[in-house]
């Protein structure tokens, strides 16, 4: 098992989020992250003195799934997500030694879905 | 804490003596009063409703001040707020009262000395209700404080000078102005406060941030300041709202009785120049920064509300833009130069706003009068003398509210401190002065930021 | 559901029916009233202006209430705030005020009967003035109540409860002290409502905080309470500057008419009464908490304005500080004792606030009338009899009060359900009761706390 | 930037101009009006103080918009409701206010053309007092704009917007009904402007709304409306209360004197018309979606008062509890009509609220006037006439205002554009109107939300 | 080392810190996040439009240990943290390979309590 | 590759950043947490009940950087982490498997910066 780690725009999100109900990806754990890379600050302004908030709001998706579904979620988050722009983001790949469902107890590829 | 029970006993004490006192009084039910004029019933409730709005300012500045103002202070400037408004109004009621209108045989000149705890003769309704409309000024002057001094000094501090500067420092300058001073004397006007309010805050403010020293991470090692944008601009305009709401009670209570027509020009003036000032600040920032600037804005408004205090009985609508276009670009121009010139970290524009147009509204006053109301004529309407009385009176409230307050600061830094440590500051003062977060069920966060190169 | 559209159904009705009736009336234009006595102008507008002040303090209770109590809640409490406003207006429209000031043959020491719906001769300007006035006060004890069963009790159970207290529980005694009931003819007085709204509202939240239980969580196994710390203390803070300043509208528009200029003396009164309170419990939780607790003192400010409610026209200023003193104290000790020695959940402090407080007003003022204003004289000034009637109205205004409300929410205890479920309580009413949340664009989060060991 | 440069120097250039003009005046200082008719004092603080209390009201306005709407927003919404109020007060006072209720030989009945820039005659306490009040109407009118058309509109098109709103439509209107036009000519009547501020106000927001389109996201391809919840119900409820409060002010002052005693009468009905369009939209979205709706209740107080707005001084209380029923019943319908039927967003409900209710309000008077107050009597009670009168007046509210809508934002459209950038839009205003975040200190997430299959 | 992942509800972080602590598992990180699986979403309203939140507030615990401890912890967190209805949550439990303590520079197991 | 978290004071974020920056490091995902390890809680007090907020809000800055970089980051982050004082934080390293840019498709060291 691998988890995946999307580094999205936040405005893709619902996007993302569909394309992957649609293959049947639906469990996931999403929070907010501001993260940088290539892409140069917004510059802002506070009683003016201008100032550059070199991080943008992300969003980060983590998903936990079976290695044969990899390359299917990592190609259908990166079609939803991508715009061409810079800061797009990211998607990390990061291997997963065990899963356990809280509720039943189960364990491995039986607690995924 | 044993300091503080101490105080807490004499506190008692002292009000239980009072209790003791017999009861002595000039026309405590009001009567009398009512009898000799009939026109004071209307009198009271133009005062007393103007005073409620000048008490809700209060809001208004706790709102700015946290909205412009990190999270991690919020609960701190609540509380500072909460208190110099009480403390204020005990120590007006004790002692700065009697300071700024009492009268004191030969030393009128200098100051007043009758009227302590609102005793003996001063249980009156006349009295009383002047004692109501200029206890939420003096407490307004000490607001204004607060402001210039947030996100870094210590709580304790600020309430031994929200005492002073409500018990002595406010009521002498305005004794001089209003109470039959020495400036009085020479022909000082200043109708609702521009200079007796406003300035003498301002340059109090102007003091107590100079000796505090900027907020950690204000400026760069080269100086230049960075921007520490505030945590709330819904809550900070919605204190510019309240303010200019509650400007009218101070601006148009200001003829003290109810018997002037002229309250709607006074009322038509506020409105003008806060707009104007206003929209010159939004144009000017769009133009000198690309974009409308919202805080800078909110406080262009307060400056224009400011600078049209001392004269908004005597001068005209048009007048009124004039001084409002003025202290929208005196707002915006003196916020850059204490920001990047000589470095005074004010964080939420404090002294630009009433500091420099508290002076600009004396003097404003002395350019502009027309010669309508009162037969106040101002140096456009070539009476260049009263102008010259008005420039002394910007001199004045500056040595004295500066220089007392050099003085206040000054005493407290070298005896108990006025500043957290920085850990502490780091930190936020809600946890370090009060023990608690303002915001406890939300995720908090830090804009991560650097200057423009 | 069916419910619900009944009762939409039968307001539709009676309200067509009501159009239906030829207009009958006494002098609803004013003209006549206006003619008989040309001071009426000045009157009317005294006292609503005063009541729109009051009217005012909806929003500070709602944003007390919500700040001091936690995000999940915050819709649910707004919502509740704006309802018991509506709901309490329409229930002392309809009922209310009939049974507050109508009047009854023979009955009338108990209730009065007269003026349903403002209807026949209640449609009135001198009238409806009146019940203007007086239904901002019946919302006011209402909504003391939401405090006290926040964040745990079912909305449709505190729509009816803001119904029957509006229409019947704050009416009753309210005529007995106001309406020209028994305790009216027994001399007991109540200037602005101490103990006809706030001791009333008092015992009625503490039934009801009594009934539902503490919320989940507030109580260790061993009874050891847990800080439940509310979610803006900028906003509760806000509440208490927005209540202040209505307040001055509460107990100076209690004069009901223009003609006294003791109005003067009641807002100074008012002022410092509360200003002693702040600084009491500031300074009292320093010395025992070590630091000045900025919530605590808040609710201060509004335990010394509710004290000097009812004495605020018969006491002098330096009683007031001392009232506010004890006020202060009695709000830090009140909180305390409910929540460390009878385990009584008040989420914002409602009981302490204006139970408590409620009742040491009506002492005050039979202690410290100091005779000056309506030859009201209290027992430090030789009146002992007046101390009596007044600590019996006290202990009336409690059992009727408290007593009345454990019926109230005990009937619906057993009826339909006062407290919503665990599962809803943990994941806030916002979403339980009205499907939302307050902060959908904040990520939240819940303080992880555990208790001083 | 230089445009805007060149309009800054414009407006130094002009407002100096205008202080070349030597004095001309009326009766600047009140004397003389005073000595005429001695009861002009009260008659000047009534209205003032209500004039203070609808500026207040800007307040309200912008706290129900940013309530409403996305936290990505707030500091813009801020900003535009800021700059509405400023720009307002300045169009008004050089251009509204000579055209609303200036006079023009033979054109009279179109529109006024005297006293620009309250200068000359204009420069007269009764003139300014009447100024005063009338701009504070102004800005309401020109602020209902900013919610239909907020979260998408450019800032810059929105100044625009405002100035000729208030320079131009707002007062045209007002001026065949309140100015003495040809619609008052025809006898039609509108007691405190539920048709010349809030049905001009909303048509004004359909047309905004309209031309704009909906926000991203707004609706599904299929065209079913999805929710795009407020970021802050909290300061959106208080907003409604702040509303609440200075709408007293807004029907009670419009008395224009203090010499009627019918401001209770009005009171009472403006409350309870509130309240009960409250409860009713509480009950009928409880019936409908299985909860009460916290916004829409919100919205439905509001919708009450716009529509007891024009009858309140002419209807009775039971009527005005029907008046509020049915604004209640429109709030929820009309939201619902406009979203999932004609699909125009309008995200805080402008066009229910004050267009649909403004209509409303416009008729409930011909209806219901029971002519008890003023003579004035409506098709209720036998008066089928003027009802007709009240029909045509909403037929002609609504071909101006939304007619001169569509021009106005039509002509923006095409020559410099309306809408910000999708890529704006989706960042939020903040940042690209104003280059800043309203809330940096607190974590942001946006709802993720599918609609109801 | 391991790092274990536990995705719970916020209602049941106090009960899985308290049980954490009992068998003295001090150490944790802790950030608030989303998540969906099985658990259908809660239907909420916005002036009549009803729309479903399918996202629930859920509490991400994150806890570095050493190999032996995995199987203890994971029976405590998943004693305290069930309910047996559907949103209970999941435990990942994912590898590491260093830790370093910022203050000291210890690495390994030394730097984890 | 390696994914770095560092758990660190919130007070020290600009610092580290800087410092990373000044050894070319940018790209970073950056989130609020609460942690609690050694450090003992805060004192705090509401309406007269102390309790102690047991958590202190830290900020992790997570970084996917190539195996050779591990080191010099480490050492980076650590000094301007640092203030000797407890509660200054953890890093941890947990290997990552892929990684892919969403704008490009890139994948591997190529799609890090
Ligand atoms: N090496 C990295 N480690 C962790 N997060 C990264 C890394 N590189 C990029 N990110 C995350 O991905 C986001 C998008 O990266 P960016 O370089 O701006 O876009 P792009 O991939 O289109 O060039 C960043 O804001 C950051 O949150
Ligand atoms: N495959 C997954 N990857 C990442 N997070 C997951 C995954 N499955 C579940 N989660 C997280 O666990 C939470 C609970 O899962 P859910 O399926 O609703 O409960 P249960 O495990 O009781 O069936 C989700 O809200 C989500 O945050
Ligand atoms: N074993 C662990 N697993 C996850 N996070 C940890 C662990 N130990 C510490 N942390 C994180 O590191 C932060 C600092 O740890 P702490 O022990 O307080 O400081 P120090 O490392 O200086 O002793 C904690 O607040 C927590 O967020």
């Amino acid at each position: 098992m691998k988890k995946i780690e999307a580094v999205i725009r936040p405005t893709k999100f619902e996007d993302v989020k569909s394309a992957l109900e649609a293959i049947g990806m639906v469990s996931m754990t999403v929070s907010e992250v501001k993260g940088r890379g290539e892409q140069k600050g917004v510059r802002q302004q506070w009683r003016g003195a201008e100032y550059v908030a070199d991080f943008f709001p992300k969003t980060r998706i983590e998903m936990v799934v079976p290695d044969e579904k990899v390359d299917e979620v990592i190609a259908v988050i990166r079609e939803a997500a991508q715009t061409g722009q810079i800061g797009d983001g990211k998607i990390f790949v990061i291997p997963v030694e065990r899963v356990v469902r809280v509720r039943t107890g189960e364990e491995g590829e039986a607690a995924l879905r | 804490m044993y300091v503080r029970k101490n105080i807490l006993a004499l506190l008692v004490v002292a009000c239980l003596g009072l209790c003791a006192v017999p009861v002595l009084a000039a026309d405590p039910d009001g009567t009398a009063t009512l009898e000799e004029d009939p026109g004071k019933a209307l009198d009271f409730i133009w005062v007393l409703v103007c005073g409620f709005m000048v008490m809700f300012m209060q809001a208004g500045f706790s709102m700015v001040e946290t909205g412009f103002t990190r999270a991690k202070n919020a609960a701190n400037i609540m509380m500072k707020n909460l208190m110099d408004f009480s403390v204020g109004a005990l120590a007006y009621w004790a002692v700065g009262f009697a300071v700024m209108y009492g009268t004191m045989e030969g030393m009128n000149w200098l100051f007043g000395w009758s009227g302590f705890f609102l005793l003996g003769d001063a249980y009156d309704v006349t009295t009383i209700e002047s004692w109501f409309f200029q206890m939420v000024f003096a407490a307004t002057a000490a607001t204004i404080v607060s402001g210039s001094v947030s996100e870094r000094c210590k709580f304790s501090t600020y309430v031994i000078a929200s005492a002073v500067i409500t018990a002595v420092i406010y009521p002498v300058y305005g004794h001089w102005v209003w109470g039959g001073g020495w400036l009085a004397g020479l022909g000082a006007l200043d109708f609702a406060g521009s200079g007796v309010v406003h300035s003498v805050g301002g340059w109090l403010a102007l003091a107590g941030a100079l000796l505090l020293g900027p907020r950690i991470g204000k400026y760069a090692k080269d100086g230049t300041p960075r921007a520490i944008p505030g945590h709330s601009v819904t809550l900070g305009i919605l204190g510019v709202f309240v303010l200019w709401f509650g400007w009218y009670g101070f601006n148009c209570g200001s003829t003290l009785n109810a018997d002037s027509l002229r309250i709607a020009v006074i009322a038509a003036n506020t409105t003008l120049s806060a707009a104007a000032a206003l929209v010159t600040a939004m144009l000017a920032t769009w133009a000198w920064h690309g974009k409308p600037d919202v805080s800078m804005s909110g406080n262009a408004a307060i400056g224009g509300l400011v600078a049209i205090t001392a004269g908004c009985a005597w001068v005209n609508p048009q007048l009124s833009v004039l001084i409002g276009i003025v202290a929208g670009l005196l707002v915006v121009v003196g916020v850059w130069f204490l920001d990047w010139v000589i470095h005074v970290d004010d964080p939420v524009g404090a002294i630009a706003v009433h500091g420099f147009n508290g002076a600009w509204g004396l003097l404003a006053l002395g350019l502009f009068a027309d010669g309508t109301y009162g037969g106040v004529t101002g140096l456009l309407y070539g009476n260049a003398g009263f102008f010259g009385v008005q420039a002394l009176s910007v001199a004045v409230s500056f040595a004295w509210a500066f220089g007392t307050g050099l003085i206040l600061f000054g005493i407290m830094k070298a005896v108990i401190g006025i500043r957290v440590s920085a850990a502490e500051e780091l930190q936020g003062l809600d946890i370090g002065e009060h023990g608690m977060s303002a915001y406890p069920n939300f995720v908090a966060t830090e804009h991560a930021t650097e200057v423009k190169r």
